[in-house]
This record gives structure tokens, C-alpha cells and sequence, in this order.
């Protein structure tokens, strides 16, 4: 009986600290987009589009969220470019559905930090893109590269004089 | 050299006449709304954990027929020596460089223990998650917290609109000029009894009002220096 | 140190204390089953609070504390039991103490584990009661050491890890005499605890030191503890807590409840256990006179609060005065009165009645009195703010009722389980005193029989 | 999954690993960045510009959306009426637009009256359902139809107008009670809807029970009128009084309050008319005439006794009144049984310091509304005059005539007209709900062959429908609507347009009523063909209008900008033309002096036997008469006087209570000759002893969930009438009444 105690309190301890580790890591996992979207063929690439980032994440300068694109956008180049690639069909289906392709996001905070983060006011202070998020312009792939944790906000925020006053984020 | 940039920062001030306050309690909603704070029905309000941010005070005087009824709006006033701050084991709430008594909900644990040492009963615990029948939750105000259970929540002088305010001033590169920020009780006051602004700010309204020789400050003899200024009645 | 007892009476005394270690009758039994019953009911209203949110708790706006908070200073003033009895009998070399120190050190022990669990139950947010610590974390972010709750945490756990090794280290030479009678596992276990205590004058003499020093160190904690506790109120501005008395006040209140709890605990062993023998009526005269003197000092504190409160006639304070003097919260009051001042003045002011019987009666009073008290200092205060207009009630659910009775569930268990693994006597200690004084001893016992 | 939980569940020992990193977090969904609009950027704030129509006023509104969803009403700065601010009311309309019960979609009764069951159909088959209903009754030649709205300005009445034109004259039109009765007793006595009472810049207010910082006319207006009126310091501080049986929260500001016996407020008002008169107060412009000899009989010392008030107390009152730089009296406009004859004692009252068209005082205008009707009604009118139909002007026009005459004389409410109309072959409710105003009406509504309503929210009256057409809310409607009583030199038209797309599948009733018509075989000849297009069309009309000085008389040559500008500013400011009217709004020597001296002299309410009571029910600054009663945060507000929350009261005094031995919050039951409810009683400290009072509103037994059986309806022992005779008896049984502050003085008066 006690073993058996012992091993269920061990189970449960183990479980929780597996949790705790997969939590982590599907933090800094790069999830599976629907379509391989390649940001450094759009931005970095020497013969390719080399697009400014708010080319796509238009509204970064003035909201909260820097938001994908739709697909509109994409077929705005796309009704000409590259339409053989498998990839571009998919998402020309999309686009005549009317639908979006189901993005994964990358970045986020969790809902319990009570947290407003806003683009806005990081583009004014030219705080380039790739402070929070990395080297997006050089990779294929999309994963998360900073863990946005507080501490990490608030060195950042400390180092370029900008308030550290929790009601700057937090409310 | 913080306290000269504390100087710097504008100083949030509300000031209230009490002449022109008829009780209406249009601010009480103004501020549910714009807050998101939750209707907790029938049985929860009979145990006595309705929630307000900002609640009007009606205290009879006299007897019939010379009976006077009066009225106060009471929100957290903002004490700049707030006997709520120095209580908080882990600094859910503290005094912010703008002079606002802060409450940053994913920071506190629930001792409570600001509202047992707040003399003005102007916090509202979150006894459970709050809810809102669909689809009455479209209404929510995606600029505030929905507060989960187990923290504490009170006015915040509607921080929001503050930093909307700030944000435009800083957008159009000034400083923040009076009426730039207008909290949503002050917004929607029928009898516009209510006045926001800057107080270190000598030019701004609230500068003038609170230097009135009828102002008052809320349990003044306690020594908390609230922000909130009240305009007697005269 | 001579231990020249007769190897016979030697023997018997160990067989005795130790008996509760090997045989284990129905009462314990049944004591254990209900009273881990009880904990485990207790444990279940705990998860149903967690799950459902603390407003399945009677509390509101503006009653935020109320058995939570009250059940808290409850319990670590029970634990001052064992501080005072232990300590300041050990320190001022009270022979009678002999019998009765474990049992008030295991006390403090286990009423401490139950008080200090109180703040992390009435968190709105339990999971996150490390925040108090200071614990290094990715935020950069520290407890705010202005905080009474913040000086609890520090305090508490002062007075727990101290109050553990205290009850330890007297216990190093008696569980190398139930080691020395045990073996196979239970040896080893045994063995590993008692430190390889062989018993030369080395290890008797640093005991001895240990004690002591850890006697001196023990009682200015204790007395910290309860202030600080009691300045979770002080501290604060509202009415009727905020009052520069209530560190001794609350100081006197717990060695007072902790007297009465000690001897409730020692009734009860004296019964169950069968050591009439050990804990005779003198230790319950002694305990009685001594709880006598707390309970005037109570009520001089008491009537000093009230009197200055009634005097002063300070608008918000008089509210909550009338409010429990003569308010809907004065049937309270005045059973508090009665239970800690009347009762047992009358039982223990008189020779003839400060028997056995009339100290349990009298200290089950106090120990029911003194959570009417704290209650009373707690809700009537809250539930009258200053402003009229936020005046609330209080009324618990059968969640905080659970929890309370699960307390004492939870200690009984504690108990339980205590005396079935360690001698509830000190051993050595008991025999010393035969050794030292025999006279003294004799003369007790035969005062007491 | 949250962390939160999840820490709990390991707690409890109730989750694995598989389980965690099954979950995946909310955050992880993307924000509502995909939906492809141009004109739309998430994580903004729009504001849009529209109208309050949960009062008659119509305030201007902002309303903030984000993500397409409406999340903050906010008053309009640029709206002459409220000035930026809003009462708690209009704030809690986004309850109204996302309301829980909302009906979502028309539906058909399939069970027996009252069964409450229906089954949801489209709305064609619910438009053909209804013409042909009205058809049959056309066809058919005997009944009537009667369509009860709440509104009766704007898009649903020129809708109502043109289908009833169809109907050959079936189609009878009210609007609900308050609105009606306004109308008519001003419309005699001040020859415009709605004088202006200028509080704000007058030194003296004697209001006679007109609760205008609640419900009156325009709460908000005059609650900004009274900030000023106590925010001018230069002026030093005015008086205000304030005559009622109970403290109002109205009262409650006023600087005395006088506990007049209610019903007596004529008398009072020509008692002190007699003292300003005797002791030659009158000012000089005043109208002489008005001092003829009836008014002696009303000398305080007579009257004191009947009014319940000391002598000296109204010789005091008239000479501050009288004696005042600038005074202005207010009447009541609670339909009391006698309010008439208080409205013109009043309107004496002023006459005697003669504050007409003064600062401070009366101002009768009725330009606005010439402007405005003129335009919106031009086009059915038009419309009308074709099918031969007399069009000279509004009232006296054909179809509508009978149900205005109707409606003004014998019957003003849809209740009092379904009481007395012999025949109603179909009743169509929009927004009104008589099974709950006058509970007596239900057998009647019980009888009417076909019910159709057009409410949002399953109802009372709604509930007995055969058919349901649910309307949008307000915040989804196009509409327009005077904003009465501004300033007497211009008119504001308050715009609604939608701020959000229709959440549910509701339609306008404006489009289903032209839908209908068009079914009948109306013909397509309107310049409009929607409430939108309605809407746009009258502000282009407008627009015109103001621009010329005048009302235009062309419909067409509607340029967009002009419309635009208005759409965008929610509300269109429309000069007056000619200014103030130069005829004389009211002829004071033909007509007052004949209606004061015609007043008659009110009988004092039974004051002989012991336990008789006056019950007087009011309507609160939330509730309204329960319209909006579903929505939990008003239910949750606290009355500003009793703080009592979710659920209603009777108010008695504490005299009463210790008399009939009644406890605060105890279950009472209040009866009278027709009937009795139970309700808690509340110990009120400022109500006359012989007066128990009730607020309406609650008391549903349908109304969506947070309404229904909450409280007594007061108009169930009420009859329609404001002041019943009751007796009270406690029950010895606690009531459920919840309250968010106590009743306790400030400074609680302790012995030592």
C-alpha cells in the first residue's frame, strides 16, 4: 500500500514536471503553418520581392496587433508570381473560397498575464522587428527566438529609458 | 533624479462638486462598461459581493419632513500615502509615477488584505471567475483585463483611457494637454459634476478646482492625501 | 550526571512511555479514523474551494477575513503552548515541567503547521503563495517587505523550523531508546533520526547546552511571532485594530489559548494513553494556577481596550464597539467574556476546584473563547467600516466550517500519529528529574495523589 | 488550457502529461486580423455616431466598436441635448444589442394563445403571413387594426402611415401611455410639445412633482441645465423646490422639499398664484387678466389643510417665488388623475412672474417641430394625397385621424384604446407591451383574433402573439427623430444608423411594414425603398431645408456630402427658419383663465379611516415602465434612493411601518379594490406617512432571464391609475430584497 502510495505520488510528480517541460517547449516550438510561407524569400532574398515588413504587417505602426495579411494581399502579387508553385495554388484556393489559410501563431502572451502589448508604440520608438522576434528576414521558418518573458520586456525596457511602470503593460 | 522625472509625469487628479452630483448614477454604469465589470446576479449581490468600481453614497439627514437626502460618488481615491500599497505581501498594488494607486491583477495572490486596510471600502474582490451570458460578452471592453477569480480589482481612473490619451498626445508629438484624458465616469456625467486632469498642472481645471475653498478630501483626519477632490455642498 | 535509578524502575518507566509505540488499542483507532475523517472532509471543502473559487467561503464586501484569518491567529496562539510551558519552565528550572514539555513542543509543532497553512487557504489564489517568498524569478520582481503579511511569512517559518528543532533535540536521546528496543527497519529508521545518539557524557552534555540555548532562542520568537501577527491588525487604520496594545495583547491571548490547549491535550492523553502515573493532578494544579494568572492578564487587556475604546468615544471605533458590547455581535462578546474570564476565575481561583476536571472544563471554555476572540476582533471591524454606507454582515458556509473542524481533525490526527512513532513523555527527561530531585518529585506526587 | 488550472489539477492529481500538451492555448489562435476589409484595422477603436432611442429623447450617441463589436456607448459632445453626457439608461443599450434572449429570427405560434409556442420561419413567409392577415381584415371591412409603438416619431411611423393608407383607414395608431399623455396636455395648455424650461440660468425653480433629473422630459437635458443652475457661482446659488408625496431622487437634490398630499398640486400652485396676487408680487408684464376673482378661493389658509402643507409655509414659498430675480415653475408630468389641471395651474404660476420667453424662464417654441414634420411626413403625405386622402397636416389627416382623436380624447394609451374600441381585428405591438403597463387589458388581448409584435424580447404581450417579427435594436436601426425642446432658435434631428451589423436575423419594422405594403400591392412610387434610404432622404431633405432658411418642397437632387456630414456627426442642427412662432403659442385670456377657474378643486384622498393609504407608483430613471428591465447591469444598479438592487419595493414611512408593525425588508402585501401583490416593504424616511409608493418596471412574468419573476408589478393593483387607495399588511415573512448600501446616517447618532 504505501508503495503503491509512493508510486502514485511519484507518477503524479513526474507527469506534472513532463507537463511543465512540454509547456515549455510548445512555447519555443516553431508550429506547422498550412502553407510554407517563407518570409526570407519575401524580404531577404537578392532577386526576390524584398519587402519592408509592414508591407504585410501593415498595421504594426498604428495598433495593437501588426496582423497577417489576407489573402487579398497575398494575391495581389500572386494573381501573376511564381503561380506554378503547389504552395501558391493553395493558397489561390483560399483566396477563391473567401477563406484564410488556419496561420499558426508564433508569438503570444498568455491571456492570464493581463497583458496589452501594442506594436504601436514600439514602431514610434523604432524598435526594429527583429529585437522581439528575431531573425524573421533570414528564415524559412517562423519560430519563436524570444520567450517574452517579463524579465526580458522589462531589461529591454530599462535599457532604453522607457517606463518599467506595471501599468505600462499590465491593467 | 526619479523624482525629477516623477515631477515631470502628469499627475491624475479627480475633482467632484457635490452641488451639481444629483445621484443619477449614469457614472456607475460608465464605469461597468467601459470596465468590464461583471453583473453577479441576485444571489451573489444578496451575500454582499456586487461589484462596483465606483458607487454613489446616499446618506439621509434630518427627519421627516425636514429630511435631506445627500449624495457622494466614491471611487478609489487615489491616495497618494495609501494605506492599501504598503500592505500588499507581493506589490499588487503600488503607487505609480503618475500618482495612480495601481491594482495589476496577474500580480496579486488574494490576502485581500488592501481592502481590509482601505477606509473608503472601495475594492471589489473576485469571489469567482466572471462570467457573461453569451453574447453579452461581445460588449466587453477588449482594452481591459476580464479579472479572473481570486484577485482584487478597483478604479484604475480608467488607465485605458489614460494611455489612449497619452498616446495621441505623444502621436502628435506635444504633452498631454487638459481634457485629453476623461475617464468614463467624467464622460458621461449628466450634470457634469465631474473633472479630470493634472494636478501639478497650476493651468489645468482640477489644479483650480482643488485649490476651491470647498474642497474637501474624503476621511481627510486619516492622513492618506486622497486624489479624489470633493467639492462640498454649499 | 549520575543515572544510578534502579535497573527495575528504569525499566518500567521505559516499558511505560514506550508502550504507546508498540501496542496500539481500539482508542486510538477510532480517535485516528475520525479524526482523519474529519481532515479528509476538510481536504475535500478545500478542493471544492479551489475549484469553485473562494466565494463558496462566507465573505464579501466588506467582510473580506473571517474564519480564514481567525482560525490563523487561532492556531499559532495555540502553539504558543509549548514555547512558554517548554522554554520558560526549562529556562527557570521548574522541575514540575518534566512530563509535560514534549507534549506542549508537539503542540506548538502541529498548531503551527495548521496556522500557517490559514494564509496560504485564504489566498484568492493559493497556487501562487510562493510570491511571498523571495524567490529569484524571471520577472524581477520581490515580496514587499512593508507587508505584515511579508513579516508573517518570515516570522512563521522563524518559529516553525525553530519550534521543530526544539521539539527535536530532546527527542535525540529517546529515540535512541526505542532504537535500542526495535529492530529491522524500524531500527534503521529510528537509528538514522536519533543522530547516533550513544548516550556518553559528550553527547549528554551538548544536549543539555542545545536545550538551553534553543530554550533562550525560542521564547523572543514567540513572542515576535504573535506580535507580528497581531500587528497584521495593528498596522492597518481601521477601527479597533489599530491599537499599539495588541502585540501583548495578542502575546498574552496566545500563551493563555496555548495553556488551555496543553491541557486538553494532556487530559486527553493522560486518559488515552494511561499515564496517570506521569501526568498527575499537580501538573494540572500548576497549568491551572498558570492559566489563572493569563486569564486576568487577558482581561486586563481586554477591559484596557475596551475601557480606552468606550473613553475615547471616537466616532468609527464606538460603532464597532456597540457593535460588539451591546450589537447584533454582543451574544459573542459576552460568551467570550464569560468563557475566558468568569469561568475560569471562578473554577481555578479556588483550591478545591482546580482538579483535573475543573481545569479541562475550564480551558475547553478558553480555547472556544479565545477563536470567539480573535473572531470578534476580526469581523466587527471589517464589517463596520467607516463609511455607514458599506456596513455588511457576515455569515460562513458549510465550506469554512468544514475547514475549521478539519483543523482539529488535523491536529487530533497529527497527535495520533505522533505518539504512535515518539515517546509523548520525555524519557530521559522524566528519569533526570527522579535522578535529580527525588525528594521534590516524591513530595509533588504525593501532593497531587 | 491556463497554467492556473492546470497547477490545480495537478493538484488534485487529475491530469497527465498527454492531457497538457493535448491542449493547446487560446492565445495560440490569431487575432482577428484576417477578415479582409479594407476600411478596418484590428486593435482600433471606431466610433460611431448614433441615437439613444431608449427614451423618447433621443440623445446623441458615440458608439465604440472594435473587431466589428460594439463595446462602449458614450454620450455625443456634438448633440445639443446631452452635451457628451448620457444617463445610466442609455449606457446599459449595449444589453439591449446583445441581450441574451434576444428572439433571434420570426416565428409563428404553433400551440394555443399563450402556450408560448412557436416555430422559427423566414421572413417572407412572416411578411406574407402578415399581409395577409390585414388583408382579410381589410376585405372583411368590420375591425380595426391597431398598431401600438413606442416611438411614434420617425422612420416606423411614415412606414405605419403608408401601410395604413393601404388599408383604406383599419390601421388605428398609439404610442404608449407617457408619450401620449405629454402630448396632450401640452399640446392645450402650452401650445407646443414641449416647452423649453430654462432651469439652468433661473434663480428659482418650484418644481410640482417634475422628477426631471429622472424621467420627465429629457433627464439629460435638464441634468446638464441643472449642473449649470449650480455651477454658476457668479449668479449665486438659485433655490430649487420641490413638491411631491415622496423624495425623488429629484427631491433629494432640491433645496427643500415640500411633502404636498398628492393630487393637490393645482391647488398648491393656485394657492400660491393668490398669494402672489393679494399681495400685488404679480410682475409687470404679467397678464392682469389672470387675476380674476376665482383665484381667491384659493388662499393658503383655506387650502393649507387639503394641501397637507402649513400656511406660512406657501405664503413663504410665494414670496421667494414671486420675490425671485428669475423663477420658473415646472409641472409634473406623471399622468396623475389631475395632472391637467396642475399643468395649467403651472403654467399660471409662470404666467403671474411672467418669465415668458425670459432667461430663466418659459420658452414656447414650436418652430422645430413645423421643420421637421413638414419634411419627414412630406412624403407619405405626398404619397397619401394621391389616394384622395385630406392632407392638411399631420394630425388631421384621414387613416390616422380616428386613432389620433382617439388616442387623444377617450383613450390615450393602446391599453385605454383596446379597452374601448368595440372591435380590434389585429394588434401589432412594436416595442410596447400592455399585458404588462395594464394588466387589465390582457382578456381584451387575449380576445384579439391576431396579435403580431415586433418586439426583440419574448414578452409578456409578445408571449400571446401569433406571429413575431423581431425588430432591431437600436443600435442596428436606421432612423431619425426630433430632438425636442433644444433652444427655441433651432431643431435637432437625432440620427440612428447602425453601428454594428444585425446580430441576429431581425429586420427594421420599418422595412417589414414597407414590405407588407408592397405585398398588399402598394405601389413602388416612393422616393425610398427602406428605412436607410428613408432616413438618408429626409436628412438630404433637411440639410436643404436649413441651408435655405426654410423647408424645401422638392424631394429629389439629394446630394450624398451633406448627408455624410450628418451621418458622421449623428445629429443634424436645423434653424428654425422663421424663429420663435409670432402667434402667441397659447391664447392666455380665451383659454387658461377659462380652464383656472374650471379647475376643480381636488377632493382630499380618504384620509378618514385609519389603515387607507395612497399607493402611488413612479417610474425610475432605469426602468422606465420595465422596458428595460432585462438588462442585468440597470438590474444591478442600485436605486439611487433605497439602494435596493434586482427586484422592486413599496416605500412606506416609518411611521406607517411601526403602526401596521412592519419590519424593513419584510414581505408585505399591498391590496386595493383590485387586487393585491406581494412586495418587500422598505422603511423610507421621506415619505408622507398616509403614502406607500412603488417603483414600476419589475414585476415581469416574461422578459428574458434576468427580468422574469423578479419583484411585483404595481399596475396589476393599479389600473392604470398613478394614485390608488391600498391598505398594507405585513406577513411576518423576510423578503428576498437585496441592497448595495444601508440606510444608516453618516454619522450613526450613538449613546455612549
Amino acid at each position: 500500500m504505501p508503495r503503491l502510495l509512493l508510486f502514485g505520488f511519484l507518477g503524479v510528480v513526474v507527469c506534472a514536471a513532463s507537463g511543465f517541460v512540454l509547456l515549455e517547449l510548445s512555447n519555443t516550438s516553431a508550429p506547422a503553418q498550412p502553407i510554407a510561407f517563407d518570409h526570407w524569400q519575401h524580404v531577404t532574398k537578392p532577386d526576390g520581392a524584398q519587402l519592408e515588413c509592414t508591407f504585410c504587417h501593415e498595421h504594426a505602426d498604428k495598433s495593437a496587433h501588426a496582423t497577417i495579411p489576407n489573402t487579398d494581399t497575398c494575391m495581389g502579387c500572386h494573381q501573376s508570381i511564381k503561380t506554378e508553385s503547389p504552395e501558391i495554388q493553395e493558397l489561390a484556393d483560399y483566396a477563391d473560397r473567401h477563406q484564410q489559410p488556419p496561420w499558426k501563431r508564433v508569438y503570444w502572451i498568455e491571456a492570464e498575464a493581463n497583458e496589452f502589448f501594442t506594436h504601436k508604440p514600439h514602431i514610434r520608438a523604432s524598435i526594429e522587428c527583429e529585437t522581439c522576434h528575431g531573425a524573421v528576414s533570414q528564415s524559412h521558418t517562423v519560430k519563436r527566438e524570444t520567450n517574452l518573458t517579463m524579465g526580458w520586456c522589462v531589461d529591454c525596457h530599462k535599457q532604453r529609458g522607457a517606463s518599467v511602470d506595471c501599468y505600462v503593460c499590465h491593467r | 533624479m526619479p523624482e525629477e522625472k516623477a515631477q515631470q509625469k502628469p499627475q491624475w487628479a479627480m475633482a467632484i462638486d457635490l452641488d451639481r452630483c444629483t445621484g443619477c448614477e449614469a457614472c456607475v454604469v460608465a464605469c461597468g462598461v467601459e470596465n468590464n465589470v461583471p453583473s453577479v446576479g441576485p444571489a451573489e449581490a444578496a451575500r454582499g459581493r456586487a461589484k462596483v468600481w465606483i458607487r454613489i453614497e446616499r446618506y439621509f439627514e434630518g427627519e421627516y419632513p425636514n429630511i435631506r437626502a445627500r449624495f457622494r460618488p466614491v471611487m478609489c481615491q487615489h491616495c497618494e500615502e495609501a494605506p492599501c500599497e504598503t500592505v500588499c505581501p507581493v506589490y499588487a498594488t503600488y503607487h505609480t509615477e503618475e500618482g495612480l494607486n495601481a491594482q495589476v491583477y496577474n500580480r496579486c495572490v488574494g490576502t485581500r488584505y488592501c481592502a481590509n486596510n482601505c477606509p473608503y471600502t472601495v475594492r471589489s474582490f473576485n469571489w469567482f471567475d466572471a462570467s457573461w451570458d453569451a453574447p453579452l460578452d461581445k460588449a466587453l471592453n477588449p482594452e481591459v483585463s476580464v479579472r479572473g477569480r481570486g484577485v482584487m480589482e478597483k478604479c484604475t481612473f480608467c488607465i485605458q483611457r489614460i494611455r489612449k490619451g497619452e498616446d495621441k498626445a505623444r502621436d502628435e508629438g506635444r504633452e498631454v494637454r487638459d481634457g485629453d484624458v476623461v475617464p468614463a465616469c467624467v464622460q458621461s456625467c449628466p450634470a457634469t459634476a465631474m473633472t479630470f486632469g493634472n494636478i501639478a498642472d497650476p493651468s489645468s481645471q482640477v489644479a483650480k478646482l482643488a485649490k476651491s475653498n470647498r474642497a474637501t478630501r474624503l476621511l481627510e483626519e486619516l492622513g492618506t492625501k486622497p486624489r479624489v477632490i470633493y467639492l462640498s455642498k454649499s | 550526571m549520575q543515572k544510578s535509578i534502579a535497573l527495575g524502575a528504569d525499566h518500567d518507566i521505559n516499558t511505560d512511555l514506550l508502550r504507546p509505540l508498540c501496542e496500539t488499542g481500539i482508542g486510538w483507532y477510532s480517535i485516528a479514523t475520525i479524526s482523519g475523517l474529519v481532515l479528509l472532509a476538510a481536504v475535500g471543502a478545500f478542493g471544492y474551494q479551489l475549484y469553485r473559487g473562494i466565494g463558496v467561503w462566507g465573505l464579501n464586501r466588506p467582510v473580506m477575513w473571517a474564519f480564514d484569518i481567525t482560525n490563523f491567529v487561532f492556531w499559532i496562539g495555540i502553539s504558543h503552548a509549548g514555547t512558554l510551558i517548554s522554554a520558560i519552565l526549562r529556562v527557570t528550572g521548574a522541575e514540575w515541567r518534566r512530563p509535560v514539555t514534549r507534549c506542549a513542543e508537539a503542540i506548538t509543532v502541529f498548531a503551527l503547521l495548521i496556522g500557517a497553512m490559514f494564509p496560504i487557504v485564504h489566498l484568492g489564489r493559493p497556487w501562487l503563495f510562493y510570491w511571498v517568498a523571495p524567490l529569484p524569478n524571471g520577472r524581477g520582481l520581490w515580496p514587499n517587505y512593508r507587508s505584515p503579511l511579508v513579516w508573517d511569512f518570515f516570522a512563521i517559518n522563524t518559529y516553525l523550523l525553530g519550534s521543530i528543532i526544539y521539539l527535536y533535540i530532546p527527542l535525540i536521546p529517546d529515540l535512541a531508546l526505542v532504537r535500542d528496543r526495535s529492530k529491522g527497519l524500524k531500527r534503521k529508521i529510528y537509528g538514522m533520526l536519533s543522530l547516533g545518539w550513544w548516550g556518553t557524557q559528550r553527547q549528554w552534555q551538548r544536549l543539555e547546552k542545545a536545550v538551553q540555548v534553543m530554550a533562550v532562542i525560542i521564547i523572543p520568537v514567540a513572542v515576535s511571532v504573535h506580535t507580528i501577527v497581531s500587528w497584521d491588525f495593528a498596522m492597518a487604520i481601521q477601527p479597533m485594530w489599530h491599537s499599539t496594545m495588541f502585540g501583548p495583547y495578542f502575546v498574552a491571548g496566545a500563551i493563555f489559548s496555548g495553556i488551555a490547549a496543553l491541557i486538553l491535550a494532556m487530559a486527553v492523553l493522560r486518559k488515552v494513553l494511561h499515564l496517570e502515573r506521569y501526568l498527575k493532578p499537580v501538573h494540572f494544579n500548576n497549568l491551572g494556577l498558570l492559566l489563572l494568572t493569563m486569564s486576568l492578564i487577558w482581561f486586563y487587556f481586554t477591559f484596557a481596550e475596551y475601557l480606552t475604546t468606550w473613553y475615547g468615544n471616537e466616532p468609527a471605533e464606538k460603532v464597532i464597539f456597540q457593535q460588539k458590547v451591546s450589537g447584533p455581535f454582543s451574544p459573542m462578546f459576552w460568551t467570550m467574556v464569560t468563557l475566558c474570564f468568569v469561568i475560569p476565575v471562578v473554577v481555578l481561583g479556588f483550591k478545591r476546584s482546580r482538579t483535573i476536571k475543573g481545569t479541562v472544563i475550564a480551558s475547553a471554555g478558553i480555547v472556544v473563547g479565545m477563536w470567539l476572540e480573535r473572531f470578534l476582533i476580526i469581523v466587527p471591524t471589517l464589517s463596520h467600516p467607516r463609511m455607514p454606507f458599506n456596513w455588511g454582515s457576515y455569515r460562513p458556509t458549510w465550506v469554512e466550517v468544514t475547514l475549521l473542524t478539519g483543523t482539529f481533525g488535523y491536529f487530533v490526527l497529527l497527535y495520533c500519529l505522533f505518539v504512535k512513532v515518539f515517546p509523548i513523555v520525555a524519557v530521559w527527561e522524566y528519569k533526570e528529574g527522579l535522578a535529580t530531585r527525588p525528594a521534590e518529585v516524591k513530595a509533588a506526587a504525593a501532593h497531587g495523589d | 488550457m491556463k497554467r492556473r488550472e492546470f497547477i490545480i489539477l495537478t493538484g488534485i492529481g487529475a491530469t497527465t502529461a498527454s492531457m497538457l500538451s493535448a491542449c493547446g492555448h487560446p492565445e495560440n489562435k490569431l487575432i482577428p486580423a484576417l477578415i479582409p476589409d479594407d476600411q478596418y484595422v484590428p486593435g482600433l477603436d471606431y466610433w460611431k455616431a448614433s441615437s439613444c432611442a431608449l427614451c423618447e429623447e433621443g440623445c446623441g450617441i458615440l458608439v465604440r466598436t472594435r473587431e466589428h463589436k460594439a463595446n462602449k456607448i458614450e454620450g455625443n459632445l456634438n448633440h445639443p441635448v446631452n452635451r457628451g453626457g448620457i444617463c445610466a439608461r442609455g449606457q446599459a443599450g449595449l444589453q439591449v444589442l446583445y441581450a441574451p434572449d434576444r428572439i433571434s429570427g420570426p416565428m409563428k405560434s404553433t400551440g394555443q394563445r399563450g402556450s408560448a409556442r412557436f416555430e422559427p420561419i423566414s421572413w417572407d413567409e412572416a411578411t406574407r403571413l402578415l399581409a395577409g392577415r390585414l388583408q382579410s381584415i381589410k376585405e372583411a371591412k368590420s375591425d380595426s387594426i391597431l398598431f401600438a409603438t413606442r416611438y411614434p416619431h420617425g422612420v416606423n411611423r411614415v412606414a405605419a402611415m403608408l401601410l395604413g393608407d393601404m388599408l383604406e383607414g383599419r390601421l388605428m395608431w398609439t404610442d404608449s401611455r407617457m408619450i401620449h399623455d405629454l402630448g396632450a396636455s401640452y399640446d392645450e395648455t402650452y401650445g407646443a410639445p414641449q416647452p423649453i424650461f430654462d432651469i439652468a440660468r433661473a434663480s428659482y425653480i418650484l418644481s410640482f412633482g417634475a422628477r426631471f433629473l429622472e424621467t420627465w422630459r429629457s433627464p439629460m437635458r435638464y441634468s446638464k441645465a441643472y449642473g449649470e443652475f449650480r455651477g454658476s457661482q457668479s449668479r449665486g446659488h438659485g433655490k430649487f423646490v420641490q413638491i411631491e408625496p415622496r423624495m425623488s431622487l429629484t427631491a433629494a437634490n432640491a433645496d427643500e422639499w415640500i411633502p404636498a398630499r398628492p393630487g393637490t398640486e393645482s391647488l398648491l400652485a393656485l394657492a400660491l398664484g393668490a398669494v402672489i396676487s393679494r399681495e400685488k408680487l404679480v410682475k409687470a408684464d404679467a397678464l392682469p387678466a389672470f387675476l380674476s376673482a376665482p383665484l381667491e378661493r384659493f388662499a393658503p389658509e383655506d387650502v393649507a389643510n387639503q394641501i397637507d402643507i402649513p400656511a406660512d409655509v406657501i405664503i413663504r414659498l410665494a414670496r421667494e417665488f414671486a420675490g425671485s430675480e428669475r423663477p420658473v415653475a415646472l409641472p409634473g408630468t406623471e399622468p396623475h388623475d389631475t395632472s391637467s389641471p396642475a399643468t395649467i395651474a403651472v403654467k399660471y404660476l409662470n404666467e403671474l412672474v411672467g418669465n415668458r420667453d425670459k432667461p430663466g424662464g418659459v420658452y414656447y417654441s414650436t418652430s422645430w417641430i413645423n421643420s421637421f414634420d413638414s419634411v419627414l411626413h412630406k412624403i407619405p403625405r405626398a404619397t397619401l394625397a394621391k389616394a384622395s386622402t385630406a392632407t392638411n397636416g399631420l394630425k388631421d389627416k384621414g387613416p390616422l385621424s380616428a386613432a389620433a382623436q382617439a388616442g387623444r380624447d377617450a383613450a390615450s394609451s393602446p391599453a385605454a384604446f383596446l379597452l374601448d374600441a368595440n372591435q380590434v381585428g389585429a394588434l401589432l405591438v412594436h416595442h410596447v407591451n400592455p399585458v404588462y403597463t395594464n394588466p387589465e387589458v390582457l382578456e381584451r388581448v387575449k380576445a384579439t383574433p391576431f396579435i403580431a409584435s415586433f418586439s426583440c424580447v419574448m414578452d409578456e404581450t409578445t408571449q400571446l402573439a401569433d406571429l413575431i417579427l423581431p425588430d432591431h435594436t437600436y443600435l442596428e436601426s436606421w432612423d431619425v427623430k426630433p430632438a425636442p425642446g433644444v433652444d427655441p432658435q433651432s431643431a435637432a434631428i437625432s440620427i440612428l444608423q447602425p453601428v454594428v451589423v444585425p446580430e441576429l436575423d431581425t429586420r427594421q419594422t420599418a422595412d417589414v411594414l414597407l414590405a407588407v405594403r408592397s405585398e398588399l400591392g402598394g405601389a413602388a412610387d416612393l422616393p425610398f425603398d427602406s428605412a436607410e434610404s428613408l432616413v438618408k432622404h429626409t436628412i438630404a431633405e433637411l440639410s436643404k431645408s436649413s441651408a435655405s432658411g426654410r423647408p424645401s418642397t422638392t424631394t429629389e437632387d439629394t446630394t450624398d456630402e451633406p448627408v455624410q456630414h450628418a451621418l458622421e456627426r449623428g445629429v443634424l442642427i436645423v434653424p428654425a427658419g422663421a424663429g420663435r412662432s409670432t402667434e402667441p403659442a397659447f391664447d392666455s385670456k380665451s383659454n387658461t383663465a377659462s380652464r383656472a377657474s374650471k379647475i376643480e378643486v381636488p377632493e382630499s384622498p380618504a384620509t378618514t379611516g385609519e389603515s387607507a393609504l395612497t399607493l402611488i407608483s413612479y417610474e425610475t430613471a432605469t426602468f422606465g415602465m420595465g422596458g428595460e428591465a432585462h438588462l442585468p447591469v440597470l438590474q444591478e444598479l442600485p436605486d439611487p434612493m433605497t439602494s435596493v438592487i434586482w427586484g422592486n419595493w413599496v416605500e412606506i414611512s416609518p411611521q406607517t411601518a411601526a403602526q401596521h408593525g412592519i419590519a424593513d425588508g419584510e414581505l408585505v402585501e399591498v391590496s386595493t379594490e383590485w387586487g393585491s401583490i406581494q412586495v418587500p416593504a422598505i422603511v423610507y424616511p421621506a415619505i408622507r406617512s398616509d403614502v406607500i409608493a412603488m417603483p414600476s418596471g419589475q414585476g415581469h412574468t416574461a422578459f428574458g432571464r434576468y427580468a422574469t419573476g423578479l419583484g411585483a408589478n404595481p399596475a396589476l393593483v393599479q389600473r392604470g391609475k398613478q394614485i390608488v387607495e391600498a391598505k398594507i399588511s405585513g406577513t411576518g415573512k423576510k423578503a428576498a430584497v437585496v441592497r448595495m448600501g444601508t440606510m444608516e446616517r453618516e454619522h450613526p447618532d450613538l449613546k455612549r
